[in-house]
Parts: C-alpha cells; structure tokens; sequence
C-alpha cells in the first residue's frame, strides 16, 4: 500500500496546548522533556539533577547503572535489525552512556492479539543473539497481551543492571568550555534504515540500521585514560537532541562545524527527499562524547581502534557563548541554529 | 545526489560570493519567491554572507502557507465526514484552521493520512471503493501538473470514488500584486526555478517590462542561489529590467509542454484568496468544467464556514515581505513552532519557520 | 533505473543517488535509464540537462580568474 | 455502554494450536508458560531452572534480585487503586518474593495518543505515592508515544532491584512433602475489584483492591526465624496458578482444605454470578507462603502481628503424593482438582 | 449471598448423604438434565459421596453444547458480514463450528461482542442505528423469556437493527427422546430446577406416567441435588413413577405466568437438531410469525452451509448419558479445554469440562 | 435496592449480597424491596420463597433425627 501514515511523515505538534498527549511527547525532544519534568519528576519526588541515560545507585555496597527503555519501533523488521536487536542493545548503551559494563537484562513483553507467534520467535531469537554477543545475559521477563485493538505487534521493555567501576563519573553536566565533541561513526543511518520500509514511503536504500552494542567501545574510551567527561547515544531526535540537552545540563553552548560532520551519501540524499535534517535523525549504534580538550586525540584513536568507532572524529567543540544553544558553520561559512527537536519527525523509530 | 553536490561545493560558493561583493555598488532589494529558497538561504547562511547592502525579502511562494483559511476550514469540515478519507501532504497537518487543525481531526477519529504523492490518493481510492477519497490538491505551478495527471488517470480509470480539493495559485499574478502593493519594495525577483521548469519562461518579460524589474529564473542550491544573485545584482546595477536564466540545465525556455497541455486540460484559470494577502485575480486554477465531477469543494457542500484567524498573526505581511518574520510581535512569543498562530511557522517553507529554527542566535528576543 | 507500464502511465524505478522511489515519467517521455530528472511529488517535471550542468559549473570555475588575471574591479 | 467486550469476560483459549498470539498467552497460566518455556527461555539461552519471581543475580559482590512486570489493567482506574499502585507493588513484591529488599524501580510508559494528561499526572502520584509507601525510590524511566490505534491509554512497565540478605533462598523449587501452605489474607479481592467497572459487567460491590507492597510482611516472616522455603505473590491465574507452579517446581502436590480457604462474602458472591473460582482471582497485596512444617506456628504469628497478614491462615499441605498436582478436599468431603488456568478468565486484570 | 450459603451448610450434607446412603438398598441410575446441576455434582464431589450404587448419568441440559453446528455455522457466516455487530454469551465463544469458532473470526476483524444480557444486545443497537445489530438467542426455558422480553421491547420502542438468531431447546422433548434410545439406562430424572422456576411443573407428569420414572425438580447448590437425589431415591425404591419437587422455594408448580404468556407470544414449537444428538421433533422454539421481522434467519440470507464436525467427538453420547467423558478416546489427548474437539469440552456446563477441571486425580488416562 | 422504569420496563438495582447489579423485573411484577428473586441473564424470573426455603432447611435439620432416636433403618 502507497499510504503514508501520518506517523511516519511529519512532526506532530500540538496547535495549542493540549491537555492530551501527543505522539511529540514520545519523540525524545523538547516535549518529551517537558513532560519528564513537569509531569513525572514532580510526582516521583525525584530530582531533575541527573537525566542521563541512566542512574546511577548504591547497592549492597556495589555502584550500579540501572536504565530502562521501551521499543515501539515500526516496522518491527527493518534492513540492518529488529526491534528485538533495539532492545537489547538500546539499553546496553545507555548503561554503557553512563561508563557501566553491562551485565543483566530484563524484558517485559506486551503483545497484540493475532500476532504471529513466529514473530515473536524472531524477534526473540534476535535478542538472546544480541546479548550474546553484547555479553549480557537476559534473567527476568514478562509477557502481557492486549486485545488488537490495543497493541501494535510487540512492545518490548528492557531495564538493565550494569557495574560502574570506581571513580568514573560521566554525565551530562560535566561539559565545560573547551571541552571537544566527538561522534563515533556515521549519523543518521538507523531512522533512514526504519524510514526506507515504512508504509507509503518506501524508498530503496543501501543503508542498514546501525544498531549494536557500544560498551566495548566506551571501555575502549574509557582505558585510553582521557577524561571522558559525557557520553550520549544520540536516539531519537538525533545527533541534535543529544547535544542540545548536554548543553543544557551543562550549561555551555555548543559550537559544530557541518563540514565536519559525518553523514554519509545515502543518508544525506535520503533526508533531502524526505525534508528532514540528519543531525535530527535517530541513531542506534552511535556515540556522542564531549572530552576534555587535551584527552581527544587519545580518546579519538582508541575509538578508531576499535571496529565501532573507526570512523570516529571530532565535530565541534564547547564554547562559553550562547550557553544551552547549539550553533553549526553551515559549510558555506553562515551559521545557524542547531534546534532541539520539538516533538518528533519520525514517530516509532526506536 | 548528482547535481545537488556539485550545486553546493564552498569552493565554488565563496567565489560566486565574492562576484557579488564585486560587482554591488548600492543598496538593492530583491525577492526570492519560492519558500523552498528562502528555506535554503536561511539554512545556509547565504543572508549572512552577501554585502551589506543586499536585501532579500522573502516572498509568498509557499503554498501551505497561503492556502486560504476557508480552504482549510473546508478542509476539516471533509475530513471529518464519516466514510471519507482524507489524503494531505505532511505539512498541512499541523497548518492552523479556524481553531483547529487537520491533526486534531485526525487524532479525533477522521480517517486523515499523509500521502508523498496524489497518485497514493489515487490508489487509495481504488483500494476502499467504498470510501469517498479527497486529496488537498494545494501547492504552484509545480504541484498542478501532478494533480492533473491524476485526475485524468481517475476518470480514465472510473473511479468515481475519488476528488480533488483544489487550490492551486500561480506565481506571476503574485509578483503583479507584489508590485502593485504601495509600500512595495522590492526592485527584482529570482523566480522559482521549479515553476518555471513546468511553466517556461514566456510569462515573465512582460512583468519586467511593466515594473521594470530583472527577473532571474532561479534555483534552490547554495550555488544556485547565488548565481541568481549574481545575475539580479549584474542586472541591477546595469539598470536592465530583463528576464535571466540562473538554472538552465532545469528550466528550458518553454517549460515542459507535455505537462502545459495537461494543465490546459485539466485546470482553468480563476480567482484565488492568498492567506493574509488577500484576493488576486485570475491568481488560481480551478478544474475545469470537463473535471467538475471530481471537484471536491462540489461534492461535498460543507456550507457556510466562519473563518477566525489569529488576531495576532501577521502572516499576510511577511508573505509580502513587508516585514521579517522576527519583527512580528508574537514570533518567538505566543507563536512558536509548537504553538503556531500562522500558516508561516508551520510549513517547511515558511518564513517565520525557518528565521525560528535557525537564527535564534542572532534575534535580540529570544 | 527500470521503465514499466503501469495502469497505462509510464512509470519508473528512480535512483535519487541510493535511495530509489517510484515516479511517474509520463510528462517527460523521452527519459531514458541513465539521464536525470527533476522529480517532484512522484512526477518528472523535467529532464535535467547535462551539459548545461557542466557548463554551468565551468562558469563557476572560472568566475574570477579573469578578474585575477586582470586585476580586482 | 453495556457491553462486555469479550476479553473482558471469557478465557479465549485457542480452538486449536494457533500460529499467533491469544489473550491466553497473557494468562499467568499454562499458555503464558509454555510461551516462556518454549519460545522465549531457548532464544535466550536461559534455562528453566528458575521461574520465579525474580532472578537472583551477584554484581560487583551484591547479591540483587532483579525483576519486572508490565502492567496493562483496564479499566486504569478501580475500587482501591490504580495501574499506578499495582505497577510499584507489583515490582516490589516480585522482589520481596525472593526475600529482597526492594530498593530502587525503574519506569517505563507506553502511552497512546490522545491520553488526557491530566489521568497520566494522576498515575504518576500514585506511582511516587506508593513508592514511598513501599521504601523505594524511582531512579529512572522513559517515555513512548504510540498512535491511537496501537495502544491504549497507559502501559507501564516497572523493573526493580532489591537487595537479598546472606543465606536467604527462597524460590519455587524448595517446597516438600509435610511443608505447610499459608495465605496472608483474603483472596480473590483485586480480580473482582477490577471486574465490578468492566463495561457491560459493571456491578456494585464493596470489593476494593487489595494492591500493597508486601516487603514489610515478608521481612516479618523471615524476622520470625521459621525456615520460609517458597514465597508468591498470586497474581494472575490466582493461589490456583502459584501453588500449581510451585508444585511442578518442586515435584510435590500440594493438598488444600476448601473450608480453610479465605474466600471474603462478597468475592464469593460476586464469583458466584460471573461464573469464576476464587482460587483463579488475581490478588495484588496477597502472597503464599511454603513453610517449613515446625515453622508455620511462629511465622503465622509473625504474619498476624503485621497489618498486611491479620488475616493469614493454612489452608493446606505439601504431599508426596499426585507430584506437581493440587488437590483439594470440598467443603461436603469430595476431592476435586485446582487446575493451572489455561488461558485467561481475566484478560488485563493487572 | 442469602439461600445459598444456607444451601451448602456441610453439616446438613452430611445429613442428607446419611440418609440417602440409608434409603439405598439398590443400584439406580438417575440423569440430572441440567449441565449447571452437572457442573455442581462434580464440583464438589456429590458423586464421589453418594452409595456405589448410584450412578449419576449426566443429561443434554447445556445450551451451549446441544446448540447445532449448523447454527454454530450460521453464527459465523453472520458474524462476519461487514456492519453487523454480533452479541453473544461468554461460552458460545469458543464452541468449534466447522473449523473455526467465533473467537477466530472476532480475531480476524469481525465485530463479536460478549454481553451478560439480551438487553445489553439492544442497547448497543440503540446506540449504532447504522449497524446491524444480532443477538445469538441460545439456551432452554430458562433463557427464554429473557430473549423473548428483548425482541418484544426492540418491536415496541421501533428498533429496527436488531434481531435475534433464535436456537432454543426445550427439557421434556429431550426428556422423551433420552427415554426413547434403546440403550436408555436412565430410571430417574432430576428435571432442571430453573427451567421448571419458568415453566412450572405441568409438563412433567404425563412423562413420569408414559416412561415410569420419577421426576424430581431439582436445584443447584450442594443441599438441593442432594435432596434431589434424596427424594428420587426415595421414589425408586418405592416404585413410584411420581413427580416431585424439592426445589419448591424456586419453583411454584404453575412456574412463571407472566413468562409463560410472553413465551407463548414470542415464540412458537419447532424441531430442533440437538447437536450428536439429531433432530428431536417438537423440540425447540423459533419467532412466531408476528416476530419472523426480527429473526436473523430471515434477515440475513447465509446460503448453504457445508457442517464438518469432528470425527472423534462422541459428545453426543455424553450428553445423552451413554458414555462418561472419559470413555471417549479423545478425552485429555486430542481433546482438551485448550483444544476442544467438542462443545461438551468448552461450556462451562459441560460435561466434559467438568471433569478435565477437576477429575484428573482419578482418571487414570491422565 | 431501588425499582425504577426504564424504557418503559421494571428495572431494579439488585443487591446480590454485596454485588449489585440491574434486573429486569417485568416478570416478576410484584416483587418489592427487601425480598429476593431468581435472576437469570439480567431477567428475574420467579420470586424466591422465603417461607419455603426456611421450611426447607429445617426439614433437613430435622432429617436423621427420627432415626437417630429410633434408630437407624
Ligand atoms: S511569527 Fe507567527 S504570528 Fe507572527 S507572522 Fe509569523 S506565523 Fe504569524
Ligand atoms: S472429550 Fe472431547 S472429543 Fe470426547 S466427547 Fe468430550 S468434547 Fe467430544
Ligand atoms: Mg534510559
Ligand atoms: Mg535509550
Ligand atoms: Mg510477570
Ligand atoms: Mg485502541
Ligand atoms: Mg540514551
Ligand atoms: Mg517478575
Ligand atoms: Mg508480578
Ligand atoms: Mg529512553
Ligand atoms: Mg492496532
Ligand atoms: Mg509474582
């Protein structure tokens, strides 16, 4: 079928304010940040301080990184993966964001009535791989079903418990001016890869989803003795979001150089079809870093050293201007505004 | 993409720019029609880069945003008939109607879906014969050829469960209005380049003639951009109101003929309402009388609509480059992308989007 | 890049450079595999002329050099 | 309206072996079983030596027990409590139920467009609420948006991390023949709290939800000294669905007393009209516990001093005989058979 | 709930097991009819405590399983027509009709909604006028009246969508066909105690007179079946063909008048096929002529249907005593509650239910 | 329990012991609150006796009593 479901093509933002929700508020910008902490944080008692990719805690005298994600990724087979690989690996990476190895996986299925039970078995089996290969191990679970009219094929949940070694403290409030800002690898391939095979907008693309597991990636970082001083994976919203909300939690601005960044051919000729900006696309085996000045060569070879991070560079760096806004030199030489991403372009990406 | 890079190269882009340093003597004004380019311009920087002294104002060319508020209105009031499934570009989901938008009829229960393509529409239609299928034929010359080969392929095919919204507008009696506009001022105008790739160029000279303006047929890459503004400024400061071709390997002399006959067939000329600007004459197509039958607006009688716009938006003026998006009072304020008062802030193409995403550094408000 | 009939509109599978959609090549019949074409919402608007590409591109190259052969205006 | 829409009222179990996903899968009961043994466990590479409640894991030299659960409950509001309550108890009792101290959850949310904000906010207090209630904190969470016809209104999907005590072991295998069975209180009370507001069956009742954090309870009864050997919390599927796990578990049958069984007035009345057992009602602030045989006088004790056991009791026995069956003795003196629920009387009961 | 706590009390069971053990001085076969008095004895073990001797034949009286499978078929190909919302009880759900069951076709799109009440089916045909709206009107005496209030109600307040898909069933007919068999092991009845709260206790002595067998009206809880049996017993072993009641709080001999002449304006006697039993003449209710407009027989035209019961089901002879569920090959193999074979497997007023939920102890199969 | 028209029908809210529930009660005209009836798919359909039933249960409290003092058959 030619359609294109409203969700898959433009941004919905709300006209006026709603009192309901909105898929914006699902899209890992601005509105999903305001309803984290103005709706939830306040209601929790919790403390809008952190808001890393994940927490870090005390237990039983071991410091633990503990993260949870839901994946609602449509289609859930797309070129490069499966939502089953997304959540796996999705949540290895934002305890790994926060320089925790991880180790334990739980995950809660909800799934619709009429699914087919071989989907599951695939999507399954794409996870039990990917855990493997992430070197965590999957020990709890759930499975609930809702009746078809209340579920879309399978949503996946997976929390995570990781080990944060002793004296790493990385989160996004440690950026300061000076600082570098690295990316690991190409961006925006994962939301073309999804984007390519939704429904009405299926366009033929080379790219496959870029998902996998980066704690082998930060440890590499991590051992190279530099001062890693903030780890984001850019998901939704993107390299955009990502450094929007750092700049923020810290702070400083952000100064980027486009002709520094990493997109690749097929990427930037599928963003200028669809009318959408790189930076904002999601990504799934990507890192962020913002070093301190003196650490990014090291930091930048360990990267390159490893398979995840060969195509790793520096793309701009902290500034004390314009603090909370990212800026980019437009290769032409103008600047311009990197925005954070209000709702969402690509609605289910992840 | 083969020929977007090449359009784009910073090499070649900073000579051009230095071509337009040299040859600029005075102040000049000029008009970027299409939406698509004053998108580029504000994404590149290209406004931050050339002399001092050049303006560019930004024109109407975007059609979402001046798709007249009935329409809109009518829009919604299809959209949200039981049985009717209603096919949109993605931009004029979230375009402001009267107090609501095609979203929220959506995300009310109309069946309203995001095509890429009218024939998507199409093939809808022959997918739910029992569902009354309307696609929003907005857009430029650009977009009407598209629109008609599908309602031709509609009646070709019988397939009676299919109609067209039409509001379609023409960008020369736009640049007449312009013009005519007292506190006009603009002194030339890059045309936009896929119109004229549809279109030619044979409706141009006269305009010059008439308001003694260089119209340079221009495109949307960075070097596109700036060799139409090489060309305007060579024309300007020689004081020669002449018609230019900045984009030729797009845009030959007479168009493309085969979609001009289509045109001819299909639409016929008629008044039109632009958002915020008012009524041009003869500044629209209509289907004509031979397609009447799949003409939605007849199909459908949604009565009598009572339109509200925004007292605060000043669209219209920004449309007409009377003012820059940031000297509207509510931009940034009451109206952001995310709560949208005007046509102007929604679309990818509009102005007031565009100055909002990528040049909040520099405006003193926010 | 194939060509095809389609509900009797001639159709095709184009290469944006990686990405491939489907247009329509009715109003630009002559097309053939391997030249470009200006698409727009599924449509071919217009063939897109090489060599004007090329020349227009020597234009640029040039821009200037006389300038600096010959000195600053 | 009142209409019952047919998951709310009958167990679908599949005509025959179906290719796709029934509601019987999210049962609690033998379905929502195999669908774990067969095609979740082998993808993961996990054995099935575990099952229970939650997995008992070691990270950098703390013993943690890790669990999770997501929760679908229609309506999202019922006599008692709401999807916000059960999803915080319900984590902390699958904790508990392995003797953990429950320390710290995580939050995820599915949310379907159009949701009023305003039912979200009210989840949420009632999450911070009973997460204080219970003495643990929500570190950390996530937030997905899906368009309305792929969910509907709030999915949450809780995980948490407790801390178990030195020598603790508790788990489902650990019951045997002379064991006692305890309850801590009435049964059957959230199943039909939930089921008075079902549309098209609403009926007045009493009944509120029984949803509570049980960690207090528990660390009463392993405070009493008594050897505790296995703990559940009979969630879906009911005391049938645990005590059938726990006896195929363990290899024993277990022996019940229908007279012993507390089964409150207005729970029997309401079973009585829906055609359901009380034994296969959901209960949210209820466990079951296998005691050692000279232990069950001091943990009944330690149970009836906290106020979530005032009304523990018996009502039964581990046996060597019919292994991995319970049977029980009716009120006349016949015997009859507490199957393992198939399917599911009560979709979307939790 | 008031009248039957009172009528489980385990120390007046106690009493009535003593005292039918003491009356028992010979074997005796007697059928309880109702499947809810069938669910009940095996519930609680009635039959375990009752004299070796006496057997307890279980009887056709579940609606759900004797409900044809050409109407089980009929319901689906109703079910599946496009606008129509099909209302249904819980049970009929799952019962296999000719390879799939309305549970299927609900998953695959079909608009099957379980509802408590015939009145909550009208109720959602008053509220979705554009729907056809059907309810499966299944059931004995006992449902009647209820069926027969709804379509009276849906012809007074003018609701037109709806309509009923009538399978009704009636005891006594059943009665004498069970009699009739020539392998007919059955010397007594229990007749079922809310069919007789309905239609009284006339229809009954003119059967005990033809057949020479007692008929005892019988309730459900613990107390009633076994004062049931008690008195049937007593009856036996006296020789007395007689009619007795010992559910007399529930049931006046003249049963329920005003339901008595509803039903005979409803509804009219027709033969009905008893699903593995066969067609039993004068067996059934269809509408009577002044309701034919609200049949959905009439109303929805299914064509010929092609039945396909399974071969290894031998649920009729359940249901008319000959076997016990566990004779039958399939029993706890191919044939479980989570792959019913039968609908003697799938009702909760099953027989074959009843004894896979709480029987496996002893069955040695299992 | 509160008796009420709806639609022109006898309808009740019926206390079934701590669950309520509507009743139709045009079968049973005369039922008022306070007295218990039999109800089958939302549909009273007989009164309940109370005096029977009373009678009933002494009738088994009284069963075995005679025997028990004249010992057993
Ligand atoms: S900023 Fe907003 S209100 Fe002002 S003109 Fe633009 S769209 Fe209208
Ligand atoms: S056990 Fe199954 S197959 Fe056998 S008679 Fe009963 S329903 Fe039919
Ligand atoms: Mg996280
Ligand atoms: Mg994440
Ligand atoms: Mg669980
Ligand atoms: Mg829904
Ligand atoms: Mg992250
Ligand atoms: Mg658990
Ligand atoms: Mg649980
Ligand atoms: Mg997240
Ligand atoms: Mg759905
Ligand atoms: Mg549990």
């Amino acid at each position: 079928m030619t359609t294109v479901d409203f969700a898959a093509w433009s941004c919905p933002v709300p006209l006026r304010d709603t009192p309901a929700v909105v898929m914006g508020h699902g899209g890992g910008g601005a509105m999903s940040a305001e309803l984290v902490e103005q709706l939830f944080l306040p209601a929790f008692g919790a403390s809008p301080d952190d808001l890393g990719d994940s927490a870090v805690v005390t237990a039983g005298g071991a410091r633990l990184a503990f993260s949870t994600d839901s994946y609602v990724v449509k289609p859930m087979f797309f070129p490069g993966g499966s939502i089953g690989d997304l959540a796996v690996n999705g949540t290895v990476n934002d305890l790994a964001m926060s320089g925790a190895t991880p180790l334990f996986l739980s995950t809660a299925f909800i799934l619709q009535e009429g699914t087919d039970l071989a989907v599951v078995g695939r999507i399954a089996q794409a996870m039990g791989l990917a855990a493997a290969a992430a070197g965590v191990r999957l020990v709890t679970g759930d499975t609930k079903v809702v009746d078809s009219a209340s579920g879309d094929g399978v949503f996946v949940t997976t929390a995570g418990i990781g080990l944060v070694g002793p004296g790493v403290e990385i989160g996004p409030r440690r950026a300061r001016p000076g600082d570098v800002v690295l990316v690991s690898g190409d961006i925006g391939v994962h939301g073309v890869a999804v984007l390519s095979c939704r429904e009405g907008l299926s366009f033929g693309t080379s790219v496959l989803s870029d998902t996998a597991p980066l704690a082998g990636l930060v440890a590499a970082m991590l051992g190279s003795g530099g001062d890693v001083r903030v780890l984001r994976d850019p998901t939704r919203g993107g390299v955009a979001a990502s450094l929007n909300e750092i700049a923020r939690a810290s702070g400083v601005g952000v100064s980027l150089s486009e002709r520094d960044l990493p997109v690749p051919a097929a990427v930037r000729d599928a963003c200028s079809l669809l009318g959408l900006d790189p930076l904002q696309v999601a990504n799934e085996g990507k890192l962020v870093a913002i070093v301190a000045p003196g650490a990014a060569e090291q930091v930048l070879a360990a990267m390159r050293a490893h398979p995840l991070g060969a195509g790793a560079r520096a793309i701009g760096t902290c500034v004390a201007e314009h603090p909370g806004m990212v800026v980019a030199r437009t290769a032409l030489g103008g600047t311009r505004v990197i925005s954070l991403p209000i709702g969402e372009q690509l609605p289910r990406i992840c | 993409m083969k020929y977007l890079d090449e359009f784009s190269d910073p090499v070649l882009a900073r000579r051009l720019l230095d071509q337009i340093h040299a040859v600029t003597t005075r102040p000049w004004a000029m008009m970027e029609v299409c939406g698509g380019q004053t998108h580029s311009i504000i994404r590149h920087g290209i406004d931050q880069l050339l002399p001092e002294g050049i303006e560019l104002i930004h024109g109407p060319g975007c059609p979402v945003c001046v798709t007249p508020l009935e329409m809109i209105d009518r829009a919604l009031a299809i959209a949200s008939r039981p049985g009717v499934i209603f096919c949109s570009f993605g931009d004029m989901l979230r375009v402001p109607g009267s107090g609501r938008d095609l979203f929220t009829v959506k995300s009310q229960g109309a069946d309203v879906r995001v095509v890429y393509s009218p024939l998507d529409a199409l093939e809808i239609a022959k997918a739910h014969p029992d569902r009354e299928v309307v696609f929003f034929g907005i857009g430029f010359e650009t977009t009407a050829p598209a629109n008609a080969m599908t309602v031709h392929q509609a009646r070709r095919l019988g397939v009676r469960n299919f109609s067209l919204l039409v509001s379609h507008v023409l960008v020369p009696p736009a640049i007449a209005a312009i013009m005519e506009s007292p506190s006009c001022r603009v002194q030339a105008f890059l045309a936009a380049g896929h119109v004229c790739s549809v279109m030619g160029t044979d409706q141009y000279p006269a305009l010059a003639e008439k308001y003694q303006v260089p119209i340079v047929v221009t495109g949307f890459e960075p070097l596109d951009i700036l060799e139409g503004i090489r060309q305007t400024v060579v024309l300007l400061e020689a004081g020669r109101a002449e018609v230019g071709n900045a984009y030729p390997r797009a845009v030959p002399d007479s168009g493309n003929l085969p979609a001009r006959a289509m045109l001819e067939d299909v639409f016929e000329v008629a008044d039109r309402t632009w958002r915020g600007i008012g009524t041009i004459p003869a500044s629209g197509w209509r289907l004509s009388s031979r397609y009447r039958e799949f003409d939605a607006e007849e199909r459908f009688a949604v009565g009598d609509l009572r339109t509200d716009e925004s007292p605060l938006c000043r669209a219209g003026e920004v449309l007409q480059g009377h003012i820059k998006p940031h000297e509207c009072a509510a931009f940034g304020k009451e109206c952001t992308p995310r709560n949208p008062l005007g046509a102007t802030m929604v679309s990818s193409e509009g102005a007031c989007a565009a100055y909002y995403a990528y040049r909040r550094l520099e405006l003193v408000s926010l | 890049m194939s060509i095809a009939e389609r509900d009797g509109t001639l159709m095709a599978d184009v290469d944006f450079g990686g990405v491939r959609k489907d247009v329509c090549l009715q109003y630009v019949p002559d097309a053939t595999v391997g030249e470009y074409v200006v698409v727009h919402v599924g449509f071919a608007i217009q063939r897109l002329d090489e060599q004007s590409a090329l020349q227009t591109l020597a234009n640029f190259e040039q821009l200037g050099i006389l300038e600096e052969e010959f000195g600053a205006k």
